[in-house]
C-alpha cells in the first residue's frame, strides 16, 4: 500500500501543480479587488490605492503566485488579505463545522444508502420493491438543496420540530449541535443515499446472475446466507467506489447547504472569499478540495483492493 | 475406456420422467424441454449431448430445481431414489442441493466466489448441511487433496484468482463432493479449459467414479467427451430427445439422422485429411420458434412429408435404443448424404515467396505503466519465425495463453514489434509507418473468433462490409454491387445488406466476417479461432467454406486454432505453439502422424477422439499448468511439464540450462526439443 | 449591506434619549449593580469585524467598537451637540481656525499605559493617511498642524472654519500608538473603552472582557461580551427567539417584524443606508436634464418604502438628514411619483424608447428596488436594462467613479452632517459616478462647507439642494433605518448617532 | 449451402438504436416521466398565452398568502409567484435545452478523444479530472464573475460544469470498445481514427449519454438556482426558479408559500427527468 501511494506521487503532484495554477489564476480572472474588502466602497480612488500597496497587491502576479507556492513549502499557506491572519487559521476555524456536517451526512449516506440499496437488491415482494423504488427515484431526483428546502418547510415552518439556520459547536453542546445538524446533514445524504443505493441495487443483482450464486444454490446454501455472504459481498466494490465518488458531491454540495442552513463552514468560507476576492483563503481552498478528491480517490481504490482480493494496487 | 461397466442395476437412481419447461417472457411461452425422460443407474456416467439451445442445460437445472426466472417446470417428475424432487418444498430440496446432487458448472472462473477463500467456498458446503466449522476445514483440506490440489496447507487460504483455470474446476468438484453426492451432474465441466487441462479433469472424475461409485451425468457438446467417459447418452435437439442408448451402440450405429450428421460433421483426429467434412446444413432451432413437426426437419437430409407436421415419439429400437425419427422407426437409413463434397488435395509448397514471413519476432504485451514507472516486459511472442506461402494453409495451434492471438494481432499491427522483422510480400513492415499499414491491410486479413463480437450491433451488415471497401478505394454503386457479390460469394443472399448483426445466426455472421475480410481481396487470411465459438453442426459448414474460398481463389491461411482435429483438417503445415515460441513445425502429416516435441504428443493424446472403447491408460496427460509468460522458465520453457524432461528424468539437467532450437528432425518437421523424438503416442 | 448606521430623527430617538436618562439614574444607583453584576451578554452581527479598519466605519466593527475605543466627544442623538467623553473641554477660536483640547488625564489604554495627547495626534494623523480608510479622514487633512501642548493638552489649527470638525471627533477612536500596527489579526486591538477586545475567531465570533482598570468603577455591568458573528437572517432570529443572542443588529425590516409585536423584544431603529439613483450626465440621453428630470418623477418613492423596506424608510430625494440645517419637506418631496409629468418631460426631450442600462449590485435590496424602478421606467416609455454586477465589482467601479448610464447605489452614511457627507459620499463627491462637477456645483459646495453658522449652513444648503434636484444627477429614492432588536430585561443600551452600540451603562434586570 | 436465419425479423425496419428508445415509453416510468416532461414543458412553452400580463405584474397587494387567485400568493412586490413560477420554469428549461445539448456535445467529443490520439485522450482525462476536483459551484462562480452574470455566463457556467461527467462517460465507452473485436476489425481494414471514433465507438456512448443527459438537466437547474442564491443568476425582472427561491428564502417565516410553490415545481422537474433517465437506463441496458 505505502508502495502504491509512492508510485501514485508523482501523478499526484503533477494535479497538485496544475491545479495550484488554476487556483491562483481563476479568481483573480474575475473583476473586483481584494483591498475593497479593507476600503470599504466608499473609499476613495487614492484611498483603495494605498490599501493595495499596502497588501502587496501591485507586485507582479508571477512574484506572487511564486511566493505562495515556495511559502507552502515551507509549510506557509500565505496570509488572507482579509481576515489579516494564517490561511490555516482561517481554514482550521471553520473545519470543525464542515466536518462535522460532512461526517454526520457520511454516516446517513453510508446507512441509508446500503439499507435501501440492500433491501431492493434482495429478493423480495414485488410491492416492497416498488415502494423502495419510488424512494429512491423520489430522493434521485431532488438534489440537495431541493431536499434541504422541502425539510426546512415541512419540518422547520409548518411543523416547527428542528431549528432550521444556524449552527452551535458539537463539543460545546452536543444535543444542541445535533438538532441543527439533523436537517442539513440530511439533506446532503439522502440524494446521495439515493445513489448510492441505486448503484447497489444494480451491483447485487448482476452479481445475482453470476455462476458462483448458481454453485451456492447447487451447495444447498439457504437464499439469506447467499444475500449476505455472496451478493452482497461481491457487490460492496460498487458501493464502496459510488461512495468514494459520492464523497466529492458531498462537498460540494456543502457548499449550497450550508449557505441556506446557515452555517459557518468551509463552504460559506469558499463563497465569502469569492465574494470578497480574498484570493488567499480561495486558492488554498480550490487546491484542498481537488488534493482531497484524488485523495479520496486513492482511498476508495486501497478499499476496493482490501475487499477484492483479485484487485491488486497497480498504476 | 475404463472397464468398469456393468449391466444397470435394476433401480434407477434418478429418473426423469416426461419433464417439460417453460419460460414465460410475456405473453409468450417458451418451450425450452419438452417430454423428456432418462433414467441414471448407481455408478454410471450418462451423456447428455446437444447443441446450444438444446434444452440440455435446462434439463440439468430443473433437475436441480434451479432454473433461472422466469423458467419453470410444468410437468413431469424427477425421482431421486424415489423421491419426487419437484413435489417437495424448497426448504427440503435446500437440504438435497449439495448433499444428495451436487453440481459442476462450465465455467470455473465464474462459478467460484471471487471473494472468499477457496477453503471457505468448500467448508460452506459442509457448513450448511450441519458439519461443525472444525470438522469441516479438515475436510476441505482432504477433499482438495483428493481432487489434486498440491500444498494444500497454503492453497486452502488462497483466492480463486490465484488458482489457474483447471486448479478452479478442480475446486468446484472437491465442493461438490464434500458432501458424498450419489449423483453429480456436470455441466459442459471441460468446455472453458483448454486440452491438456481438459484431459486432466475427464481423468479425476474418471477416477472419482470409479472410488466413489458416483452417478454421473455430464451434459457436453463434445463427441470425444462422450465417447472418452460416458456409458449412456442421450442426444437432445430442440428441446426432446432424439436418441438414447449405450454410448457404444449409438456411436456404431446412430439411429436418429441428426446423431449420425453430427459424428460425420466432426473433423477426425486420425483422418488423412482428404477427404471432407459433411456439414449439417442451417443452424440449430432456437427455442421461441422451434420448427413444426420434428424439429430437425429443415436440417434432414432423409427428411420425408411426415416429418414436416408430425413430432416423431420416441420409440424403442432395440436392446434399450431409443430414437424419435420417422424414417428410423420405419427402417430407414438415417446416415448423411454427402451434399456437396469437395475433394481436398494437399498442396506441398510450390517454391513461391512467401507472402508473410515472420523473423524472430517478439511483442511485448507487458502496459506502458504510468507517467514515472517502468513495468517490466513481457513477451507474449518471443521470438517466432514462420512463413505462410500464398495458396497454402500454415495451422497454428497452442492452448490459451501461448501467444498465438498476440501473434496474429502483431502481425496485423495491433501490437507493437518489439524484435524482429515482419515481411509481407517481401517488403519489411516491422515498422507499420502509413506505407506498411496499407501494404498489410491489402494484403492481408483477419477473420475473427467471435462473430458476435467482431460486427459492430449498431450497423447493417452492408455498412460493415461497405466500410472495408472503402479503405480500399471502392465506392459508390461499385462498392454496392460488391457487397452483394461478396455475401453471394460466402453463401449469403442479397437481403443480408439491409439487416443488423442480431437478426443472423452465428454462422451467418461468420460468413459475413469472412465476406468483410475478402472485401480488400486479400493474399492472406488470418483466421483466429474462427470456429470456436460456433455449435458443431456449424463449425462444417465455416470449415468448408474456407476451403472452397482458399482453393478457389488461392488465399494463404494463417489457421490459429486450439482443436486439434479441425487444424489438421485443414491445414497444410502446422505449427505447434507453447508459451510465446513455435515447438514443433511440419506438414499435417508429420507433425500429427510422427509427433517429435512431447508437448506435441501430449496435445494430441489429450485431445477425446468420438471413438468409444478406446483405451485411456497410455495417454500422455501433462500436469500442471502453462507457466505466465511474465516468468518463463530458464532453459527449455516446456521443462516444468514436460514427461520426458527434468520434472521426471533428473538427469536431464541440460533442459533446465539450455533452450533448445527449432531444429530438424529424422522424421522431416522440425522441433524444439532436446530429446526430439523420444515420447511417442501410444494408442490403443 | 455594508453598513450598519444610525440614521438621526425620527420616532426612535425619544425611545433611546429614555433609555439613555434611565442608564444615568440607574447607574447612579449602586443597588441594582451589587446585585447581578457580571455575566455575559450575546450580541449579534451580520459581518466579521475588521480590527485592520479601526478608523474606519465598518458593519462589522460598529456593534462592539465603541465599547473598546472611545472619541474626544460624542454628538448626542437627541441634542445633535457634541458631548465630552476623552476631551474634557475644548475651546474654538474666535477666527474658528484653531481649537484647543484638554483632555482626561485619568485615562488609560488597556494595556495600563495612560492617554496622552500623543496618542490623539497619532490617531488623528493616521486617520488622515488614505490607508486608514477613514470616511471622514479628508477632513483631518484641512488641520493645518497638531501641537501637543502638554500630555493632555492638544492644540489644533485648521486651514479654514471647518463646521464639521465633531464629526471626525466622533468617527476617530483613540487607538494606543505602540500596538497600532499590530491590530490587523485582532492580537492587539487595545483601546481605552469599559471592555477590552480579548478574542476574534474570524467568522465566527468575538469576545470582548471587562476592562478591570477603567477609570470609573464597575461601568462594565457584564463580565463578558460575546459578539457572534451570523451572516444569516434566519439564524440570527432563530438565536434571538432560542435567546442565544440578546440583542441582534443588522437586520432589516423584514426580519424585524415579528419582533415589533411581540413584547419579549423591543426593535430599535437606528442608522441606516441612503439609497439614491444616479446617472451618468455624460451619456445620452442623459445628458439631457429633462431626462433626468423625467426620471426622478417617474420612480414611485411609496412604493419602494413600502414594499421594500415594509414602511419604515424616510421618504425623500434628499441625501441630508431631515433634521439638518435646510431641510425642507418640500425639497423632499419635490420629485413626489407623477408619471404624467415625467412622460411629457420624455417626450419633450425627445427620448421616448430609450435604452436605460441601470448598474445594479447583486443585493437582495437592491435587486428588488430595481424591479421597481424598472418598472416605473417601463411605464413612462423608456426601456431600463439591469447589470447586475457582484459587489466587489459593482464597489470597484463605484470607487473609480466608472459605473456606466445609470445605477443604484447604497450609502450607510446617515449621521454625518451635510457638510460631511458632500465629500464623504460617493455620490457627491469629486469624481462621483455621475461625472457631475462643474463651477456652478463648486461654488455652491464651496458655500455650505464656509458657512460656520446654522443659519448660514441652512442657507447654502438650501440652495445646493435646488441647484442639484433640478440637475437631477442623483436622486435619494429612500432613507431606511437599520433595525436592533434587543431581548427585554436589557436596559441601558445606547447607540450612537451613527448606530454603534454603547453598552457602557446596559445591564441585565 | 444455406443457413436458415433465425426469423426475428423486426416487423417494422426502423432504425434499432431509435425503436429501443421508444420502448422505455412503454413502462410506467417512462410514461410518468414522458408526461410530466411534456406538461412541464408545454406549460413552459404556452406561458405567454396563459398567463398574457407577463413575470413582472407589479402591484401593491404584497406577500398575500396562497389563494385561488394566486395559488402560491403574491411576492414582495405584489406579482403572483405561480406565473412568476411558471415563467421561471421557462427560463431553467431553455437554460438547459441549449446547455445540456452543447455540453453533451462537447463532454462526448472530449471523453472520446482518445480514439484520435491515445496521449490526447489521457490529457483531456486529465484536465477532466482537474475540473471534477473543483469544488462545483466555486468553478461555476470564477466562471460567472470572468464572463460577467447574465444567460451567456450561466450557459457557460453549466456547459463547463457538465463536461466531467459526459467526457467520463465517453472515454469509459471508449475504453471499454477500443479493445473490442469490430473496433479492431475496422482498424485492421485500416479504417482511419476519426472514422472509427464517429461509426463505431460514439453510438456506443450514445446511450449513456443521453440517460446521463436527462439527469443533467436537473444538475443545470441546481446550478442556475445555487448561483442565483449566491445573487449572480439571472437578470432582473426575468425570473428564474433559483431567483424565486433565493427570494423565497428571506420571506420563509412570512410566505412560506413563496418558497415552497417553486420548489414543487422544480421536485416536478426532478422527478420527470429522473424518471425518463431511469426508463431510458433500463431499455439501454436491457439489451
Amino acid at each position: 500500500m505505502i508502495s502504491f501511494l509512492l508510485r501514485k506521487l508523482p501523478s499526484v503532484a503533477v494535479v497538485a501543480l496544475i491545479s495550484s495554477a488554476i487556483a491562483f489564476i481563476l479568481p483573480r480572472l474575475a473583476p473586483g479587488d481584494p483591498a475593497l474588502a479593507i476600503a470599504g466602497s466608499d473609499a476613495t480612488p487614492e484611498q483603495l490605492a494605498a490599501v493595495r500597496e499596502q497588501m502587496g497587491l501591485s507586485k507582479p502576479l508571477i512574484q506572487q503566485y511564486l511566493d505562495w507556492m515556495f511559502g507552502m513549502f515551507r509549510g506557509d499557506f500565505g496570509q488572507s488579505f482579509i481576515m489579516r491572519r494564517p490561511v490555516t487559521t482561517v481554514i482550521g476555524s471553520r473545519l470543525e463545522s464542515t466536518l462535522e456536517l460532512a461526517f454526520l451526512a457520511m454516516l446517513l449516506m453510508i446507512a441509508i444508502g446500503l439499507v435501501l440499496g440492500v433491501l431492493a437488491g434482495s429478493p423480495r415482494s414485488k410491492w416492497a420493491r416498488v415502494v423502495l423504488d419510488i424512494m429512491t427515484t423520489l430522493f434521485l431526483a431532488t438534489p440537495p438543496f431541493l431536499t434541504g428546502l422541502l425539510l426546512i418547510l415541512f419540518l422547520g415552518i409548518f411543523f416547527p420540530i428542528l431549528p432550521i439556520s444556524g449552527e452551535v459547536g458539537f463539543f460545546e453542546n452536543p444535543w444542541l449541535a445535533l438538532q441543527f445538524l439533523i436537517l442539513p446533514a440530511l439533506a446532503l445524504a439522502l440524494p446521495q443515499a439515493a445513489i448510492v443505493a441505486r448503484l447497489l441495487q444494480t451491483a447485487m443483482n448482476s452479481a445475482r446472475g453470476e455462476d458462483y450464486v448458481d454453485l451456492a444454490k447447487a451447495k444447498g446454501v439457504s437464499p439469506g446466507r447467499i444475500t449476505w455472504r455472496h451478493v452482497l459481498r461481491n457487490s460492496l466494490g460498487t458501493a464502496v467506489v459510488a461512495l468514494g465518488l459520492r464523497a466529492g458531491d458531498l462537498l460540494a454540495g456543502a457548499i449550497v447547504i450550508e449557505a441556506i442552513f446557515a452555517r459557518n463552514g468551509l463552504g460559506s468560507l469558499a463563497v465569502y472569499s469569492v465574494q470578497s476576492r480574498d484570493y488567499m483563503v480561495l486558492q488554498v481552498l480550490i487546491l484542498g478540495a481537488v488534493i482531497l478528491a484524488v485523495f479520496i480517490q486513492l482511498f476508495s481504490e486501497i478499499i476496493l483492493a482490501a475487499l477484492d482480493p483479485r484487485i491488486r494496487l497497480e498504476s | 475406456m475404463i472397464e468398469t461397466r456393468q449391466a444397470p442395476a435394476t433401480q434407477p437412481l434418478l429418473r426423469v420422467e416426461h419433464l417439460s419447461t417453460t419460460f414465460d417472457m410475456g405473453n409468450v411461452s417458451v418451450r425450452a424441454v419438452t417430454d423428456v425422460s432418462f433414467d441414471l443407474y448407481p455408478g454410471r456416467v450418462l451423456g447428455i449431448v446437444g447443441e446450444s439451445g438444446s434444452g440440455k442445460s435446462v434439463t440439468a437445472r430443473s433437475v436441480m430445481r434451479m432454473l433461472r426466472s422466469p423458467g419453470q417446470v410444468r410437468e413431469g417428475q424427477v425421482l431421486l431414489d424415489g423421491e419426487d424432487l419437484l413435489a417437495i418444498p424448497e426448504r427440503e430440496m435446500q437440504a438435497i442441493r449439495g448433499k444428495k446432487i451436487a453440481m459442476v458448472f462450465q465455467d470455473p472462473q465464474a462459478a467460484l466466489n471471487p471473494v472468499m477463500r477457496v477453503g471457505d467456498q468448500i467448508a460452506e458446503a459442509l457448513l450448511v448441511h450441519g458439519t461443525s466449522a472444525k470438522e469441516a476445514r479438515k475436510r476441505a483440506k482432504a477433499l482438495l487433496a483428493q481432487v489434486g490440489i498440491p500444498d494444500v496447507e497454503r492453497t486452502i487460504d488462497q483466492f480463486p484468482h490465484e488458482f489457474s483455470g483447471g486448479m478452479r474446476q478442480r475446486v468446484v468438484i472437491a465442493i461438490a463432493l464434500a458432501n458424498n453426492p450419489t449423483l453429480l451432474i456436470a455441466d459442459e465441466p471441460t468446455t472453458a479449459l483448454d486440452v491438456t487441462i481438459q484431459a486432466q479433469i475427464l481423468r479425476l472424475l474418471a477416477q472419482l467414479r470409479l472410488e466413489l461409485g458416483i452417478s454421473i451425468i455430464m451434459i457436453t457438446h463434445d463427441m470425444g467427451v462422450v465417447a472418452e467417459l460416458c456409458d449412456d447418452l442421450v442426444v437432445m435437439y430442440g428441446g426432446r430427445v432424439v436418441e438414447k442408448g449405450p454410448v457404444r451402440d449409438v456411436f456404431a450405429s446412430p439411429r436418429h439422422p441428426y446423431t449420425a450428421a453430427l459424428l460425420k460433421a466432426v473433423p477426425r483426429l486420425d483422418a488423412k485429411g482428404d477427404e471432407a467434412l459433411i456439414a449439417i446444413p442451417g443452424s440449430p432451432p432456437v427455442p421461441l420458434r422451434l420448427p413444426s413437426g420434428c424439429a430437425f426437419h429443415p436440417r434432414c437430409s432423409h427428411a420425408i412429408d411426415k416429418c414436416f407436421n408430425d413430432t416423431p415419439p420416441l420409440s424403442s429400437m432395440g436392446d434399450r435404443r431409443e430414437s424419435a425419427c420417422w424414417v428410423a422407426a420405419a427402417g430407414g437409413n438415417v446416415e448423411p448424404r454427402p451434399t456437396d463434397e469437395f475433394g481436398r488435395h494437399r498442396r506441398q509448397a510450390s517454391g513461391a515467396a512467401p507472402t508473410l514471413r515472420l523473423d524472430n519476432v517478439r511483442t511485448n504485451v507487458a502496459s506502458s505503466g504510468g507517467l514515472f514507472s517502468k513495468t517490466p516486459p513481457v513477451y507474449a511472442v518471443d521470438g517466432i519465425s514462420l512463413e505462410v506461402f500464398p495458396g497454402e494453409t500454415l495451422g497454428l495451434v497452442g492452448e490459451s495463453g501461448c501467444g498465438k492471438s498476440t501473434l496474429s494481432r502483431t502481425i496485423m499491427g495491433i501490437n507493437d514489434v518489439s524484435e524482429g522483422r515482419i515481411e509481407v510480400s517481401g517488403t519489411d513492415v516491422t515498422s507499420m509507418d502509413l506505407a506498411a499499414r496499407n501494404l498489410v491491410a491489402k494484403t492481408i486479413q483477419y477473420v475473427f473468433q467471435d462473430p458476435f463480437a467482431s460486427l459492430n450491433p449498431r450497423r447493417t451488415i452492408g455498412q460493415s462490409i461497405l466500410e472495408a471497401l472503402e479503405v480500399v478505394g471502392v465506392t459508390g454503386a461499385e462498392a454496392d454491387n460488391r457487397v452483394v457479390a461478396l455475401l453471394i460469394r460466402v453463401g449469403l443472399s442479397e437481403d443480408y445488406v439491409s439487416r443488423y448483426p442480431y437478426e443472423l445466426s452465428g454462422g451467418q455472421r461468420q460468413r459475413v466476417g469472412i465476406a468483410r475480410a475478402l472485401a480488400a481481396n486479400p493474399k492472406i487470411l488470418i483466421c483466429d479461432e474462427p470456429v470456436s465459438a460456433l455449435d458443431v453442426s456449424i463449425q462444417a459448414q465455416i470449415i468448408s467454406l474456407l476451403e472452397e474460398l482458399r482453393d478457389e481463389l488461392g488465399l494463404g491461411y494463417l489457421f490459429i486454432a486450439h482443436d486439434l482435429s479441425v487444424v489438421r483438417h485443414i491445414s497444410d503445415r502446422v505449427a505447434v505453439m507453447y508459451l510465446g515460441r513455435i515447438v514443433e513445425v511440419g506438414t499435417a502429416e508429420e507433425v500429427y502422424g510422427n509427433p517429435q516435441h512431447p508437448y506435441t504428443v501430449a496435445l494430441l493424446s489429450s485431445t477425446p477422439e468420438p471413438k468409444p472403447d478406446q483405451s485411456t491408460e497410455h495417454r500422455v496427460i501433462l500436469t500442471g499448468d502453462m507457466p505466465s509468460p511474465a516468468r518463463p522458465p530458464s532453459g527449455c520453457r516446456f521443462r516444468t511439464r514436460c514427461p520426458i524432461g527434468p520434472a521426471f528424468r533428473s538427469d536431464r539437467e541440460i533442459c533446465n540450462r539450455q533452450s533448445p532450437e527449432l531444429a530438424a528432425t529424422a522424421s522431416g518437421q522440425k522441433a524444439a526439443c532436446h530429446f526430439a523424438g523420444e515420447a511417442s503416442l501410444a494408442r490403443g | 449591506m455594508k453598513f450598519n448606521v444610525l440614521r438621526t430623527g425620527g420616532s426612535f430617538r425619544a425611545s433611546l434619549a429614555s433609555m439613555a436618562i434611565a442608564a444615568t439614574l440607574l447607574s447612579g444607583t449602586t443597588l441594582a449593580q451589587a446585585q447581578e453584576h457580571g455575566g455575559i451578554l450575546t450580541i449579534s452581527q451580520v459581518a466579521d469585524a475588521q480590527p485592520v479598519a479601526l478608523l474606519a466605519l465598518r458593519a462589522g466593527n460598529t456593534p462592539w467598537i465603541r465599547n473598546v475605543f472611545e472619541t474626544l466627544t460624542r454628538i448626542d442623538p437627541a441634542t445633535f451637540q457634541p458631548q465630552p467623553v476623552l476631551a474634557e473641554s475644548w475651546t474654538l477660536a474666535e477666527d474658528g481656525l484653531s481649537m484647543t483640547i484638554a483632555l482626561r488625564s485619568d485615562v488609560t489604554f488597556h494595556s495600563g499605559r495612560p492617554m496622552t495627547a500623543e496618542d490623539v495626534k497619532f490617531s488623528f494623523e493616521t486617520a488622515a493617511l488614505p490607508e486608514s480608510t477613514s470616511q471622514v479622514g479628508f477632513i483631518a487633512r484641512e488641520f493645518e498642524s497638531m501641537d501637543v501642548v502638554d500630555d493632555h493638552t492638544l492644540n489644533i489649527v485648521f486651514k479654514r472654519p471647518l463646521s464639521n470638525v465633531f464629526d471626525f471627533f466622533e468617527e476617530t477612536y483613540i487607538v494606543d500608538r505602540d500596538t497600532y500596527d499590530q491590530r490587523e489579526d485582532g492580537s492587539q486591538v487595545i483601546g481605552t473603552g469599559p471592555y477590552t477586545f480579548a478574542e476574534w475567531s474570524p467568522g465566527a465570533s468575538i469576545t470582548l472582557k471587562r476592562y478591570e482598570d477603567y477609570r470609573v468603577e464597575d461601568t462594565a455591568w457584564f463580565d463578558e461580551i460575546e459578539v457572534a458573528i451570523i451572516p444569516d437572517p434566519t439564524a440570527t432570529i432563530a438565536a434571538l427567539r432560542s435567546t442565544r443572542t440578546q440583542i441582534a443588529t443588522g437586520l432589516t425590516p423584514r426580519d424585524t417584524l415579528e419582533f415589533t409585536r411581540n413584547p419579549q423584544f423591543e426593535v430599535v431603529e437606528t442608522g441606516g443606508t441612503m439609497y439614491p439613483l444616479g446617472v451618468n450626465v455624460g451619456i445620452a440621453p442623459l445628458d439631457n436634464k429633462l431626462v433626468r428630470q423625467a426620471i426622478a418623477y417617474a420612480v414611485d418613492r411609496e412604493r419602494i418604502n413600502d414594499q421594500v423596506f415594509l414602511g419604515t424608510g424616510t421618504v425623500t430625494d434628499l441625501f441630508w438628514s431631515p433634521s439638518a440645517p435646510g431641510y425642507t419637506d418640500e425639497l423632499a418631496s419635490h420629485y413626489s411619483y407623477d408619471p404624467e409629468k415625467a412622460k411629457g418631460l420624455i417626450a419633450e426631450a425627445g427620448a421616448e424608447g430609450a435604452t436605460i442600462p441601470i448598474v445594479v449590485p447583486a443585493i437582495p435590496s437592491q435587486r428588488s428596488i430595481f424591479e421597481i424602478v424598472q418598472n416605473n421606467l417601463r411605464e413612462v416609455g423608456l426601456i431600463p436594462e439591469a447589470v447586475v454586477l457582484d459587489v466587489a465589482d459593482f464597489d470597484k467601479r463605484q470607487v473609480a467613479g466608472d459605473l456606466g448610464a445609470a445605477f443604484l447605489l447604497l450609502h450607510g452614511q446617515i449621521g454625518f452632517s451635510s457638510p460631511t457627507l458632500l465629500s464623504s459620499l460617493p455620490s457627491l463627491r469629486e469624481g462621483n459616478p455621475s461625472g457631475f462637477w462643474n463651477d456652478d456645483y463648486v461654488a455652491l459646495r464651496e458655500a455650505m462647507l464656509a458657512a460656520t453658522t446654522p443659519e448660514a449652513l441652512g442657507e447654502a444648503t438650501t440652495a445646493l439642494t435646488e441647484y442639484m434636484l433640478d440637475e437631477a444627477y442623483s436622486t435619494v429614492l429612500v432613507q431606511a433605518p437599520g433595525q436592533i432588536v434587543v431581548a427585554a430585561g436589557l436596559e441601558g443600551v445606547e447607540t450612537s448617532v451613527r448606530g454603534g452600540l454603547i453598552l457602557a451603562g446596559a445591564y441585565e434586570e | 449451402m444455406t443457413d436458415t436465419a433465425p426469423p426475428n425479423r423486426q416487423k417494422a425496419r426502423l432504425n434499432p438504436v431509435l425503436s429501443r428508445y421508444l420502448q422505455a415509453f412503454v413502462m410506467p416510468k417512462g410514461q410518468i416521466g414522458l408526461g410530466l416532461v411534456i406538461l412541464l414543458t408545454a406549460l413552459a412553452l404556452l406561458a405567454p398565452v396563459l398567463f398574457p400580463g407577463g413575470y413582472d405584474m407589479q402591484t401593491r397587494d404584497s406577500l398575500l398568502p396562497a389563494s385561488w387567485a394566486h395559488p402560491f400568493g403574491t411576492d414582495e412586490l405584489g406579482r403572483d409567484i405561480f406565473v412568476r413560477s411558471i415563467y421561471g420554469l421557462r427560463t431553467d428549461l431553455a437554460l438547459a435545452a441549449t446547455a445540456v445539448p452543447l455540453s453533451m456535445i462537447i463532454g462526448t467529443f472530449l471523453g472520446l478523444s482518445g480514439a484520435l490520439s491515445p496521449r490526447l485522450g489521457s490529457l483531456v482525462q486529465r484536465a477532466l479530472d482537474i475540473i471534477v476536483g473543483f469544488p462545483g459551484l466555486i468553478l461555476a462562480i470564477c466562471v460567472v464573475l470572468v464572463v460577467g452574470a447574465g444567460w451567456t455566463a450561466l450557459l457557460v457556467a453549466i456547459v463547463i460544469g457538465g463536461l466531467p461527467g459526459f467526457g467520463r462517460l465517453a472515454r469509459a465507452t471508449f475504453l471499454s470498445q477500443q479493445h473490442r473485436e469490430y473496433v479492431v476489425a475496422a482498424r485492421t481494414l485500416g479504417v482511419s481514427n476519426w472514422k472509427i471514433m464517429v461509426r463505431h465507438i460514439l453510438p456506443n456512448a450514445i446511450d449513456p449519454i443521453i440517460v446521463q443527459g436527462a439527469v443533467f438537466v436537473v444538475a443545470a437547474v441546481f446550478t442556475e438556482a445555487a448561483l442565483s442564491i449566491v445573487g449572480l443568476g439571472l437578470q432582473p425582472p426575468e425570473p428564474s426558479l433559483g431567483i424565486l427561491l433565493n427570494v423565497g428564502m428571506r420571506y420563509i417565516t412570512m410566505a412560506p408559500f413563496y418558497i415552497l410553490g417553486p420548489t414543487l415545481i422544480l421536485v416536478l422537474l426532478a422527478l420527470a427527468f429522473s424518471l425518463l433517465a431511469d426508463a431510458l437506463n433500463s431499455t439501454v441496458n436491457r439489451k
